[in-house]
């Protein structure tokens, strides 16, 4: 046993709270047999540090990210009569596609033109990978959560809110007419859907009595989305309008303003600042399938223990995420004042309907 | 071996960089000329050059290909230029379409460039436009170029002898050029013609009775077509009466008689409010003097010939009196000769024969 | 004339054409109506008439200088093979594939190919010479599949044949029209020679002795390529026929 | 002024100083006030091969200055250079998309200087060739539209779509896109009754194909907020500026070459003029989607006419003079018969109905040389230019996409 004395941690004290599979649990065991390795696997397969590496966390949120944009692009081809990206690996339907496109990006020469803040130009990419990544911890998968706390949806939704902060000012850093004229776009999108977004949130909490995800995935017998099917309309359009996704990608609008904020970013600064929306939009579903379809809830696998609540989830977040990329191919995109008009009149008028009918269920007592 | 496939082969990291960059070439969106239609065929659903892994897409920052798709102006020079100067390293270009090569059609044209003059070139597409699977086979061609590091034309031939046909026992004289111009050409656009057309006749005797001492003859040149000479000081008064017939101008026309030291400057109108005047195109000309080709602008009578006036203005140089933006070029880029379509300035001549005459 | 009238939308017609168009979307991410050719696997099928590269056979050239004359792209130029001959050369670099060539050469010694997806690695190489022009030339091919386009009813349908194209289609000849030069005033003859020395089939013979000057034209070695009509300074020799 | 040879040098080395065709005063004119200048283009993906000033106040564009040029490919001047003939493909360069309809603007006008009647069957062929490309032309467009509204299936559908007609025109032509199909007195060669049938057939397919994508794209609700309303040219200002084709048709004035100084076979058919009165972008969309229901069906009739006709004969006796036997295929006579074409003195001047609107060749000859003496070309989208930049201002900024796009502005047309 390897003693963390100052902390007083023991390796017990991860394994007391280990992801339980049991169709592994030989293997787990011999491994925790070996010395150094036992100890990363104990803290790997602790419940907290499994939430922030593997699901919902970071190996996923890849895993996500390169399927996404290929699964995106393939839907898209698909309704557009066509074949999408293929010949990387044919026999796979070039699945590996957005590998390709990062490695590219990676070895590709980083410009920071001579205009740009460049302490800002370069910082703010990575930076903003904080308040993307912080709400993977308090998001639950069955009893896998990284942090519990009661107070866990309205600090997710607060730290989602600070991620069109860091994007006005990646347009700030970037000085270029269209980076300008694309962040006042997202400023006012930001405002466009917070509203209907945050109500849409507290008539879930209304419904359920509770801001602890970890309870209101218990409290889902019946799924958020029957009981309160407006509120599940208001987010998902909240959330399309978040991502910037058609029809509401206006401050990237290509064609309009070239990327807006991004575009004077090449190489993999670009690169991560074109999958921002993509990791904005994985969180988003992330929580809607916790608040609107039940999380984890699902028939349980006995043979895999805690991780049916993984596969259960997981799946629902890909309905969520293959939803968003359909409407892709189906929208063009809106203008900046209907956008506004469309979410400060019947937004924020069904958005009201759903608080109410949160009110009406919470006094009612049904959940 | 140009310095960017260089990179791409250099290092440890020398096979992902170049697997990464050969499935990913993204052609920038630099539309230059009318190749973008077969280039558009073949990212759309008919070939789909997505497949390939190369994704049509916004601005030169996020790319790494540069598709110049056919004729490149003076103008759009600079602007390759500097989108290949903002794109990140490493980064190709492939020219498509004669016009990008060596002109094409244009290829004597005074406002054409070659596009390998301004950038580095590593392949070139044959065509006018080149077919939508010859685009695909320059990406495939490129790829190979990544991966193997060296460009391969992609057609070979083999030579026959010639020799053994029969043949001339010395070499004829080659023939000269098909054209013909004719020296001291008499240009004439008011030809009369006699057609069956009774409105018109009408037409030219309502006219004749409205522009009364205005005008030096009224002819109708074919069916539905008038033509009205008049002095420059006159037309004016002309336009001020048309006009409220006429409502826009069809064009506005200069040509050029330097043996007889004048320009023909003609406005041609119709009416699109008149049923009947639908179809009627009236011509009214004027000369004017070659070294000074000043004309009274009628942009105040037809807004609608503004642009044309100015277009006119960078061709010819005649100055339109009362258009405000005279004085500036518009089509042309700003090294460009002044004034080139005037009969001058000579292109240069085409060639028949790649021949020395043998004695 | 067709009135073009859009009607005001309610809230409720939005709603309908929301849905369609999901609806549509959805139904072609089902069963798409795909029409892509993957091309370097594929090749799309051509028709014979296809305008590519053009081939040359020099023993049915006249070197009438027609293709070169004709061409509006300045791409042809005739050029002094080792047999005193002129014969075609194509620029592709300025080849706009208009085959006007092709519809002028009154030998019927340029054909078409359907040769078209070419690309090269600089432009020196796409100056083709007649020397290559005469055989079929080899291009990189990946394809292995032949893809036609049929239209059954209403419905596009891309047939793919397991089989190569072949890209030189057969070529059928125009009916040619024995036509031969002649003089039609010969008593306006400078006896320049010129025609002499521009007939590239040397079907001219210039005779002058003394006053007597002979224009002397062999019918049979004639070919009416029309050179010798149009070089003539007075225009006294005209193309006739039997 | 002396002669002087143009040369080509060009500077290669990236200028220093931007190039604006607008006066420095103006510059800082507009940057003293609250106005704001963006340059669209040309290298932007949602403009063509030009630049558009547009100078805002907020988010409202106040002016919009063209830049054109950008692919002014020195069409007119080359025209004086070259033989007649020679000069088919060059004036079909504009637009080539468009192909039927310009190479027959300008053969009509070298057909009205020679006053030659062309063969019946040619006739319907070369209706048939005009309309499949104004079918191409408007789904190039339409395409064109949908993308610069970020509507991916409806850049990608329509350009599907153009594919059967490209086999169609390779069927006849034997070219994908620049056929060079239409010479003076007809045609080049006779079309088999096989490829005929096949051009009936893509009718078919194209008619059933639409209807997926009229509610994909042209019902979208998305794309009606986007287009409704915007960029309205009222029926005065459009005649005023002197706007053409479908885009003068949306403005609610009933002119069409085609009708009014009939041409070719269109008058033998029966179709329609589509009209609307709004003049706005979508108004603007609409007709042009119209017309290609109108040109389907001029192309079926025309086939069932070709039907009857017997084939071969397809270029007139009159230009073939001695050659008659190529009256069904130019092949082997091509220069001989056009190589020495000249026409009488004069100017000729011939309109025609091009997808985009008028397209006015006129050709000035001199009537002893074989080169024109100069060629004027106007092309629809230099018509509407004017139209298209007044019917920016004081729209918002992200509407000038659309209304780019409703005008199917295409920038090769406009600048020659």
């Amino acid at each position: 046993m390897v003693d963390l004395g100052l902390l007083g941690l023991t390796m017990q004290h991860f394994i007391d709270n280990m992801v339980s599979i049991p169709l592994i649990q030989p293997l787990i065991d011999y491994l925790l047999g070996i010395p150094v390795i036992g100890f990363v696997v104990a803290i790997i397969l602790w419940r907290p540090m499994f939430a922030l590496l593997i699901f919902p966390g970071l190996a996923t949120l890849m895993t996500v990210l390169l399927f996404i944009i290929w699964f995106e692009r393939k839907l898209t081809a698909r309704i557009q009569w066509r074949r999408g990206p293929l010949e990387v690996l044919r026999w796979a339907e070039g699945i590996i596609q957005a590998l390709a496109d990062g490695l590219r990006y990676f070895f590709q020469e980083v410009i920071v033109h001579r205009d740009a803040h460049r302490p800002y130009f370069l910082q703010f990419p990575i930076l903003i990978f904080i308040p993307v990544l912080l709400p993977l911890l308090f998001i639950p998968v069955g009893n896998i959560v990284g942090i519990r706390t009661p107070y866990a949806l309205p600090i997710t939704v607060a730290i989602v809110s600070l991620i069109p902060v860091f994007i006005v000012a990646i347009g700030w850093a970037s000085n270029s007419r269209f980076a300008y004229i694309g962040t006042v776009r997202e400023a006012f999108m930001y405002f466009a859907y917070e509203i209907p977004f945050i109500l849409a949130v507290v008539s879930m909490i209304l419904v359920y009595g509770t801001a602890d995800m970890v309870t209101i995935v218990e409290k889902q017998s019946i799924p958020g989305i029957i009981l309160n099917p407006i509120a599940a309309l208001v987010f998902f359009i909240s959330t399309v309008m978040a991502t910037s996704r058609l029809p509401f990608e206006i401050p990237e609008a290509d064609q309009e303003i070239a990327f807006g904020p991004f575009v004077e970013y090449s190489g993999i600064m670009f690169g991560l600042v074109m999958t921002i929306a993509y990791e904005k939009m994985y969180i988003l579903s992330l929580l809607m399938s916790v608040l609107f379809l039940g999380g984890g809830n699902g028939p349980t696998i006995p043979l895999l223990g805690d991780l049916s609540a993984v596969i259960w989830m997981f799946i629902k977040t890909m309905v969520v995420m293959v939803a968003l990329s359909f409407l892709r191919s189906i929208y063009a995109r809106i203008r900046l004042d209907q956008a506004l008009r469309i979410s400060w009149t019947a937004m924020l008028q069904i958005s009201l309907l759903a608080v109410a009918i949160g009110v009406v269920l919470n006094l009612a007592n049904v959940v | 071996m140009s310095e960017n496939v260089e990179f791409l082969g250099s290092g440890i990291f020398a096979p992902f960089k170049k697997w990464g960059t050969k499935w990913s070439l993204w052609p920038v969106h630099l539309v230059t000329a009318c190749c973008g239609v077969e280039l558009a065929h073949a990212y759309a659903s008919g070939y789909d050059g997505e497949r390939l892994g190369s994704l049509n897409y916004g601005i030169a920052r996020q790319t790494n290909l540069i598709i110049v798709e056919g004729a490149i102006s003076r103008k759009m020079a600079r602007v390759l230029k500097i989108t290949y100067e903002q794109m990140p390293d490493p980064k190709f270009v492939v020219v498509m379409g004669a016009c990008g090569l060596k002109g094409g059609l244009f290829w004597n044209g005074y406002h054409m460039v070659r596009p390998s003059d301004v950038v580095p070139v590593d392949f070139f597409i044959p065509g006018c436009p080149p077919t939508p699977e010859s685009l695909l086979r320059s990406i495939r061609a490129l790829q190979e170029k990544i991966m193997s590091g060296k460009a391969e034309t992609t057609i070979s031939f083999d030579k026959v002898d010639l020799s053994e046909i029969e043949g001339r026992s010395s070499a004829a004289r080659p023939p000269t050029t098909p054209k013909f111009i004719a020296p001291t050409p008499s240009i004439k656009v008011d030809v009369p013609k006699d057609v069956d057309w009774e409105f018109g006749k009408k037409l030219v005797k309502e006219f004749e009775k409205d522009l009364n001492g205005l005008y030096n003859s009224i002819t109708i040149t074919a069916k539905n077509r008038i033509a009205i000479s008049a002095e420059k000081k006159n037309i004016m008064a002309i336009a001020n009466i048309l006009s409220k017939r006429f409502d826009h101008v069809k064009n506005v026309n200069v040509i050029d008689l330097p043996h007889e030291n004048s320009f023909i400057v003609e406005y041609q109108v119709s009416s699109y409010s008149d049923k009947k005047l639908m179809p009627v195109v009236v011509n009214i000309y004027a000369r004017i003097p070659r070294d000074n080709p000043r004309f009274p602008s009628l942009v105040t009578f037809w807004p609608s010939a503004d642009y044309l006036e100015r277009e006119m203005y960078d061709l010819f140089g005649v100055w339109f009196e009362g258009n405000p933006a005279m004085g500036e070029r518009f089509l042309l880029a700003p090294d460009t000769p002044d004034f080139p379509l005037r009969k001058d300035r000579k292109l240069k001549e085409e060639e028949y024969c790649f021949c020395e005459v043998r004695e | 004339m067709i009135k073009i009238k859009f009607p005001k939308l309610k809230t409720l017609d939005n709603v309908k054409l929301h849905l369609d168009a999901l609806v549509v979307g959805a139904k072609e991410a089902i069963k798409p109506g795909t029409i892509t050719i993957e091309y370097p696997r594929e090749r799309r099928l051509l028709p014979d008439s296809f305008r590519g590269y053009v081939l040359f056979s020099p023993e049915n050239c006249i070197s009438c200088f027609q293709c070169s004359f004709v061409c509006p792209a300045n791409a042809i130029g005739m050029k002094l093979a080792a047999n005193n001959r002129y014969y075609p050369t194509i620029d592709y670099t300025k080849c706009i594939f208009c085959h006007f060539c092709v519809d002028s050469c009154p030998g019927a010694a340029l054909r078409p190919t359907k040769v078209h997806d070419v690309v090269y690695k600089n432009m020196n190489e796409m100056i083709t010479s007649t020397e290559e022009m005469v055989k079929p030339p080899k291009i990189v091919r990946e394809d292995g599949y032949t893809v036609e386009y049929v239209i059954d009813g209403v419905k596009l349908i891309l047939r793919r044949i397991k089989e190569k194209d072949n890209l030189i289609p057969e070529f059928k000849p125009h009916e040619k029209v024995k036509e031969y030069s002649a003089c039609v005033m010969p008593e306006s003859c400078l006896a320049c020679g010129i025609c002499v020395s521009s007939c590239p089939s040397e079907a001219i013979n210039l005779s002058v002795k003394e006053k007597e000057k002979e224009l002397k034209i062999d019918k049979e070695r004639c070919t009416g390529c029309g050179i010798c009509v149009k070089e003539c300074p007075v225009q006294i020799l005209s193309l006739v026929r039997e | 002024m002396t002669e002087k040879e143009l040369l080509l040098d060009v500077p290669v080395q990236p200028p220093t100083e931007l190039f604006l065709p607008i006066p420095k005063k103006f510059l800082e004119e507009a940057y003293q006030g609250d106005d704001y200048l963006v340059l669209v283009g040309p290298q932007h993906p949602g403009s063509g091969h030009m630049r558009i000033i547009v100078r805002i106040k907020g988010d409202i564009i106040v002016e919009a200055i063209p830049d054109p040029g950008y692919v002014h490919r020195s069409i007119e001047k080359l025209a004086e250079n070259r033989l007649y003939i020679q000069n088919i493909p060059l004036l079909e360069r504009p637009a080539i998309m468009d192909t039927g309809n310009l190479t027959l603007g300008y053969v009509r006008a070298i057909e009205s200087a020679l006053d030659i009647e062309i063969p019946e069957r040619a006739k319907y062929i070369r209706t048939v060739l005009a309309e499949l490309s104004r079918i191409g032309t408007h789904l190039y467009d339409a395409g064109i539209l949908a993308v610069f509204m970020g509507h991916t299936t409806g850049f990608m559908w329509p350009f599907a779509l153009r594919e059967p007609i490209v086999e169609a025109i390779t069927r006849m032509s034997g070219a994908r896109i620049t056929a060079s199909f239409v010479i003076p007195g007809g045609i080049r060669r006779d079309v088999p009754w096989n490829v005929l049938e096949f051009i009936r057939k893509t009718t078919f397919v194209i008619e059933r194909r639409l209807k997926s994508f009229e509610k994909i794209f042209i019902r979208n609700p998305t794309v009606i907020a986007r287009l409704k309303g915007v960029g309205v040219l009222s029926k005065e200002d459009a005649i005023k500026f002197g706007v053409v084709g479908p885009f003068l048709r949306a403005s609610g004035v009933e002119y069409d070459v085609r009708k009014v100084e009939p041409y070719e076979a269109y008058e033998m058919l029966n179709w329609d003029i589509p009209v609307s009165d709004d003049g706005d972008s979508y108004s603007r969309f609409l007709v042009r989607v119209e017309e290609i229901a109108q040109s389907i069906s001029i192309i079926r009739q025309a086939v069932n006419e070709l039907r009857a006709m017997p084939e071969g004969n397809v270029i007139s006796e009159d230009i073939l003079a001695d050659y008659s036997n190529a009256s069904s295929d130019i092949r082997g006579y091509f220069f001989k018969v056009f190589g020495n074409l000249i026409l009488p003195q004069g100017e000729y001047t011939a309109l025609t109905e091009a997808s985009r609107g008028t397209l006015l060749y006129s050709i000035i000859s001199d009537g002893e040389s074989n080169v024109p003496y100069r060629v004027r070309a106007v092309t629809p989208g230099w018509y509407y230019l004017k139209g298209f930049m007044e019917a920016l201002r004081g729209e918002r900024v992200a509407d000038l996409q659309a209304i780019y796009g409703s005008f199917g502005y295409f920038p090769p047309e406009a600048d020659r």
